[in-house]
């Protein structure tokens, strides 16, 4: 299994989601969430959201391994 | 000597100072930089702000710019705090101190941790407005800011 | 809110980043530089530090420069300090605090006017080495970090 | 009477050069001095030194009034 993180404003849009899914890259697990979740895999297709596997910003190409962990991530606001 | 520190509590400047300054007689430049919670978001009072972030990876994003940091100027330390959960106006949110020999590397320094923290930390913001929740969006400025130190900005 | 004072007795930050915050609540930003007495100059270690100014013209001229730098940027308040005297291996010698809404213009500004302090102000630094008194010699690269700011350097 | 000031490291070399004088230019009170204080007037020709009357960095031959306050200022170095 992999478990999924949401962040910021992507987070509102998540909140019926599923933590954790099976699928083999990032694109993906936005692909699985089309079906039950459509607004949120509209968020997730923005331009500027980014997405980490194991704490790492990755393409969402990127092929995943049982156990990882896959947050995505709108522009951050720190500071 | 660099110092990482992401936490609900408040910071204090004195100490943070008093800790740099102390740390070797090499030490002629100290600059801190801190940001507070302004009272204004888009022309419109706010009533609190709250900061959620990525435990885990925010310090290992904060660790690789103070990296960076460390190879492009001579630095004797640094110091980086950064509050999340529930803040009011006027808290403190964010403390970036550096301790140099020479003043160009401290200040340098400093600027460049505050811009890439800003488009690289996985910080997010969010205000309350007259009752109302919402995350704050970034700033272009902030990533014409950081652009005019010349890294790729991947 | 401009201040600047010319002191033989030390200075304490945290008093002085304190007022600066506090002003209004519209300050984001701020932005401290100290500098220290290093222990050493020229490779040699030095005993002590003895600082001697033109009283009443210093003054003019710091105005000056906090006046350019509240042309240049949009600043909430300007703070600096110079100790003048005896001052010994780790002793702070000078402050400079600047708040503003955007960290960008205290940060510049921070810098400018140390920049132009260097190169402007009339401070003369003499150290005590080995029982030996010797005036300072100017930097080539003070000069050189003022000349950035675009200025005519008259 | 104009009353002259030696800052830095000039002040070295003016232990025992006079502190008022009568002069009409800064550039004549440096040419006083250099019958009586040679050291000091080969210094004051430096052209690192400014000059100041009244506490305003002015040229040489700034025209001096009765009561000026005339200093000499080598390159600064606070900070």
């Amino acid at each position: 299994m992999i478990s999924i993180l949401f962040f910021g404003r992507l987070g509102d849009f998540a909140k019926n989601a599923p933590r954790t899914v099976k699928a083999s890259t990032p694109a993906q697990i936005r692909e699985l969430l089309t079906i039950k979740h459509p607004a949120l895999a509209k968020e997730l297709s923005q331009p500027q959201v980014l997405v980490s596997v194991n704490q790492m910003i990755v393409g969402w190409e990127q092929p995943l391994m049982d156990g990882s962990e896959v947050a995505f991530l709108p522009p951050v606001t720190g500071g | 000597m660099d110092s990482i520190r992401i936490q609900t509590h408040d910071f204090n400047l004195a100490e943070e100072y008093q800790f740099l300054r102390e740390l070797s007689p090499a030490v002629g430049a100290v600059v801190t930089f801190t940001g507070l919670v302004r009272d204004f978001e888009l022309d419109s009072s706010i009533d609190s702000l709250s900061l959620q972030h990525y435990p885990g990876m925010t310090e290992i994003l904060l660790q690789e710019i103070v990296d960076q940091a460390n190879l492009r100027w001579n630095l004797i330390a640094t110091t980086v705090i950064h509050r999340v959960g529930e803040l009011l106006p006027r808290d403190q949110i964010v403390f970036v101190g550096v301790a140099s020999q020479h003043r160009a590397d401290a200040f340098q320094a400093a600027q460049f941790l505050m811009d890439f923290l800003k488009i690289k930390a996985t910080f997010w913001k969010q205000v309350s407005q007259d009752g109302e929740h919402r995350w704050v969006e970034n700033k272009e400025s902030d990533t014409d800011a950081a652009t005019r130190w010349d890294i790729k900005n991947d």
